[in-house]
């Protein structure tokens, strides 16, 4: 690490191969940023060649402006921390005249989250993006338990998971990834729903509901009661999850939750993920994609792993 | 939807201009930094002091920024620890850190010994008067009165320093749950002799609140000398009321803000503190804002 | 602590009420061990007198002999563990044979937990036990998610877990706890399906289905792929439940996920817990329940809390 | 159902007969005990030797039992980690601990400095030679052979100077990765000048398997002078092929076996050993087996 200002790059050994292919979205190696974690990426650019990511997803886009909830917004739990952002975001038409401009002078491939408190808020915002060469992938939040839209998150019903992935999968031949929560009984029924509607690929998991209270003070540590659990206190969970889901569907997965290193990631490789997303771990290290990035490569060599694709799905149970 | 910036209340860039790529900016981006401690120890009952070696830092440290440090590289620990410069030597490569303990984190800070190695992200957010920065003309304040509450000293002590350096008058206020809290006394004191202290349990000055001498200080000031310029940082409810008492004065004040933060770079938005421009966030925008632009009902 | 090889008994200041009633069930304080943790409570009396807990609950009772599944049946994980031991039991006969005779010399209230593949088997159990006067309450585990069942565990169905709470209630009027598994998409459906099929309490939360992969070796960590997330790293989760069941329904609850402390277990009475339950923390420090009941007390007096009751679904949100 | 614990296939109550409340048992219990490192040091790679003051365990602890240590207070460290002990002096209230860094534990273990506390619980389990204890005569080994792969010798030292001081002559075969990997070799050599080493590299003794050491001196050993008891303890494929090898030979065999534990005392199931009375705990009613009860084909 040392004083070192340089924008870090990942450390690759020759002969291994990382490109990976996320329903058709093609990604120099399987790592990309967990969305509303990075922003859409401007900051992280101050410590880590974007660039050198396999793709950068944007924080999600709604049609209008959110406000967010009050603050206090985080607090951290043990190996974990809870979030009640609220998706915070200042709407399509900024994200498309200010971020839009700003990652034209990079190359790497773009996923667009998307959230909406309905089935309409989602498709207004594929249709705006549409119109953007920028954009080279969707990921579809229907998993968000921040917000309140008007009851459960749509991801908790395969039905409704269904009929928001069939209405955005109309408007676009983009890569299509549908983002599922954890917060259900059978993660692999909503998956299989998605994939009937038309999902080129699935990333999980969301963030876990869970609560954080005061005790001296009576009250909920955050400004809401129910908030998002991330870091390494949820990665045994997500491993489960995309190890299940991988055995119910056929579409590639992007996993995600807890990666800190390179064998974090390369666990959910073998749980059954094409790709990984890394979140919180930005918050400990902001050059933890790229340490992700050098940790696989790092790992395919002393294994002697030519192409990472050899993981996927290798986990043996 | 408006498209400019400052006009959109739910994203503010930050107001020295988003800093494209690559090339040359109006800010000193913040850094990742391998740090060595060299010292630390206690200076006030529960307050400790850390020397870190640190040089980028150091060197491009401003009062009122702060630096983001990771005490220990275990996965348990998910969040850094966001601290201001209490004072920083580009000289001899040093940052100083004034802490107190409260928590998990604060705690483990407290055992680290000399020779131990944590990172930081620095320097980060924008110090006393930077706002004012990039218009035309700089500001200098000549009179200025300081307001520190409790721990609130770290990030006004280098500040009372830079503007007598620069000729200003400081009148500093401070506030301390008991006089062994008081931290920083001699440096404070070099710059104004005749510090005005608060005591909660009276046991030295005035025994009472802090924003008492404030409103003291504020009414007996002199018209054909006054104060032009206000610092204040300290708990939140001290803040609130100092804020109340400077607001419509004429005088420009300025309050650092204490937020949780996770990522500490502008990215994750668990920062934002309400103001005229909407929610925008403390650690990149801030941790100093104008007492002005911050809605302090919604705080 | 010390080299101390008295039995652990709590620190009570004086002028705290810590005595609850859970569903019936008298406890002169809030704190029981968590099932599966701590035996019968045998090995433990080395390092505590049982005596001194609200309730001891022993481990799952089935009908027959059950032999659990094969090592590694444990692993550690951020902030937790996971666990697979697949409730091997010398089933009941051993139970009320051995275990019981035992706890005869001991006054401590005793929570049987009762665990089975199908309906009948809870009955059989539940039957058996209402022949013993040393049992004092049943703890209804409808939610172990180690065991195949034929498929997802009966906690997972407000239906089927009404089932087992009325065939199991038609048996007994001893005071009726049924547990509840967090892996659901809506906990507190579930638990309004067991309140109105007669349950005087629920229990929550147990395992988390989780997931540990050797990288190296390519294989699950444990002999199973899927396994049960406890410790610390699960405790905003089982809050989360905990003030989401308090808010359904109007039974009192017995929450636990993570308690290692007594400010974890006032955390809990505040989200709506009546009493609470140790798992892992007693394998961190033997002592655990007793030092969680010495802070309870301790935070009470700390606080002018006169009576532990005051707290109960204390927290404002 | 059969009431009969040791027929019973699901649960053992320990041999030495479960404990009846408060009064005296012919076992020890174990106790959670305060202890203080005195010293920590490397002896061999990445083999590190701790001495702790912990009087209570050094009184009490026989070879082939183990420690079950906590190293650190904060709540992400969720499990104790089971060490045997390499060593106890009860007149100095100390014991020894010899263990490699493996994996975060054991790390962190070789951090710790002198005057560091943890706490353990100790001394737990059955150790060598314990199983026939309650038997009407005491077995004592006239003619032994100490089989220790890697780490496995740590459990073997003392049981090698116990075995001598009684007049059993001892032979001891140790396997190592490499010649600088072997540890506690003086210890072993007061008792046995003549060690068998056998290295993965080659670099000293045979270059190979330890097994291969083992069934030369089975095959070699004098008939009116027999092995009469060996002792086990390496990573589990040794232990396994060991096994095997003196299985049938008459000579009564043990071995100590590793298990992950989370609580240690025998109250979860998480250590169970596949035995011919069923899975039974190891913690307690191990680590040391007799070779013959445990059912290999399903370790
Ligand atoms: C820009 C900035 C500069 C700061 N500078 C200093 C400084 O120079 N010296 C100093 O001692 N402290 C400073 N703080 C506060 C410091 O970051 C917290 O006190 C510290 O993180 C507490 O961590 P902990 O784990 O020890 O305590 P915790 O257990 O995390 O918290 C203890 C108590 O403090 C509250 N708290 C913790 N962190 C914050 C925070 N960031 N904002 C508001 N409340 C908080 C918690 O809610 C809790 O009530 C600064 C904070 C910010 C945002
Ligand atoms: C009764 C008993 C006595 C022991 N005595 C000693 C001793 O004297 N010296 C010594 O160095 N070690 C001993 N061990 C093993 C020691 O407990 C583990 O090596 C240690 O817990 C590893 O912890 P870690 O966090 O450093 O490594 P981890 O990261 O937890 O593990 C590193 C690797 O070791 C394996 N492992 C960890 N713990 C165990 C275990 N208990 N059994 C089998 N495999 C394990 C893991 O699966 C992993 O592959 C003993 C184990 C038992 C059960
Ligand atoms: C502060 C924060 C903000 C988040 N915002 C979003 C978001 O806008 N859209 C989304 O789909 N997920 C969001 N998430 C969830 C993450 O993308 C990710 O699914 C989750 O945090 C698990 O990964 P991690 O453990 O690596 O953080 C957010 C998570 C955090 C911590
Ligand atoms: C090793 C182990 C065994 C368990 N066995 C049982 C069991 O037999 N019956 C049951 O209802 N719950 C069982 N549980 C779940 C616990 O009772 C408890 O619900 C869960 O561990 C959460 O609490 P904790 O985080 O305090 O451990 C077991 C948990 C562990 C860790
Ligand atoms: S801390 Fe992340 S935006 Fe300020
Ligand atoms: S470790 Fe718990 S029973 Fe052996």
């Amino acid at each position: 690490m040392s004083s070192d200002v340089r924008r870090a790059v990942p450390v690759i050994p020759a002969g291994v191969e990382l490109a990976v292919d996320l329903g058709g979205l093609k990604m120099r190696n399987p790592v990309t940023d967990a969305s509303g974690t990075f922003g859409c990426g401007e900051e992280y650019g101050d410590f880590i060649d974007l660039d050198a990511l396999g793709a950068l997803t944007a924080k999600g886009v709604s049609p209008a402006p959110w406000t967010g909830n009050a603050a206090p917004r985080i607090c951290e739990t043990p190996s974990g921390m809870l979030n009640c952002i609220g998706l915070q975001n200042p709407g399509m038409e900024y994200f498309c005249t200010h971020k839009l401009p700003w990652l034209a002078s990079y190359g790497v491939p773009l996923i667009v989250n998307v959230v909406g408190h309905a089935l309409s808020e989602y498709t207004t915002v594929i249709e705006r993006l549409e119109r953007e060469t920028r954009v080279d992938a969707y990921e579809v939040n229907i998993s968000c338990p921040n917000v309140d839209a008007g009851g459960m998150a749509m991801g908790t019903d395969p039905a409704c998971a269904a009929a928001v992935t069939r209405a955005c999968r109309a408007l676009t031949s983009r890569p299509l990834i549908v983002k599922l929560t954890p917060n259900v009984t059978n993660v692999a029924d909503i998956a299989r729903a998605v994939e009937a509607a038309g999902a080129d690929a699935v990333s999980l998991i969301n963030t876990v509901q869970g609560m954080a209270i005061d005790a001296h003070r009576r009250r909920s540590r955050l400004s809401r009661p129910v908030a998002g659990l991330s870091g390494p206190a949820i990665k045994p969970i997500a491993l489960r999850m995309v190890w299940q889901v991988s055995k119910a569907v056929g579409i590639p997965l992007l996993g995600m939750g807890g990666i800190v290193t390179g064998e974090d990631a390369v666990e959910f490789l073998l749980a059954g993920a094409t790709a990984v997303s890394v979140g919180t771990a930005n918050f400990m290290n902001p050059r933890a994609t790229i340490d992700v990035i050098s940790g696989i490569a790092a790992f395919c060599a002393d294994e002697g792993v030519r192409d990472v694709n050899e993981l996927i799905g290798g986990v043996q149970c | 939807m408006d498209e400019n910036p400052s006009d959109d209340p739910y994203v503010c860039e930050p107001l020295h201009g988003s800093h494209p790529r690559g090339d040359g900016t109006d800010r000193v981006p913040p850094a990742l930094e391998d740090a060595n401690v060299l010292s630390n120890e206690p200076v006030a009952d529960d307050v400790w002091l850390m020397r870190l070696s640190a040089p980028r830092t150091a060197a491009t440290a401003r009062p009122g920024q702060f630096a983001h440090v990771r005490l220990s590289q275990e996965r348990d620990s998910v969040l850094r620890v966001p601290l201001s410069f209490f004072a920083a030597t580009p000289s001899e490569g040093t940052i100083s850190l004034l802490y107190q303990v409260l928590g998990a984190s604060t705690r483990l800070m407290s055992q680290m010994r000399r020779g131990e190695a944590c990172d930081l992200i620095g320097p980060i957010g924008r110090g006393w008067l930077d706002r004012r920065a990039p218009a035309a003309t700089i500001f200098e304040p000549r009179r200025a009165i300081l307001v520190a509450g409790g721990l609130g000293v770290a990030p006004l002590a280098t500040l009372a320093e830079n503007l007598a350096a620069t000729g200003c008058r400081v009148d500093v206020v401070v506030g301390a749950r008991t006089t062994s809290r008081i931290a920083a006394r001699e440096r404070l004191e070099t710059v104004c002799p005749d510090l005005s202290i608060a005591t909660d349990d009276g046991s030295e000055g005035y025994h009472g609140l802090i924003t008492h001498l404030v409103s003291e200080r504020l009414a007996t000031h002199v018209p054909e000398d006054p104060y032009d310029y206000c610092a204040i940082c300290g708990p939140a409810p001290m803040e609130v009321a100092a804020a109340h008492l400077v607001q419509g004065t004429g005088i420009y004040a300025e309050v650092s803000t204490e937020r949780l933060m996770a990522c500490g770079v502008g990215a994750c938005l668990s920062c934002v503190v309400p103001t005229t421009r909407g929610l925008v966030r403390s650690c990149v925008e801030g941790p100093v804002f104008s007492v002005e632009e911050v809605v302090w009902d919604e705080l």
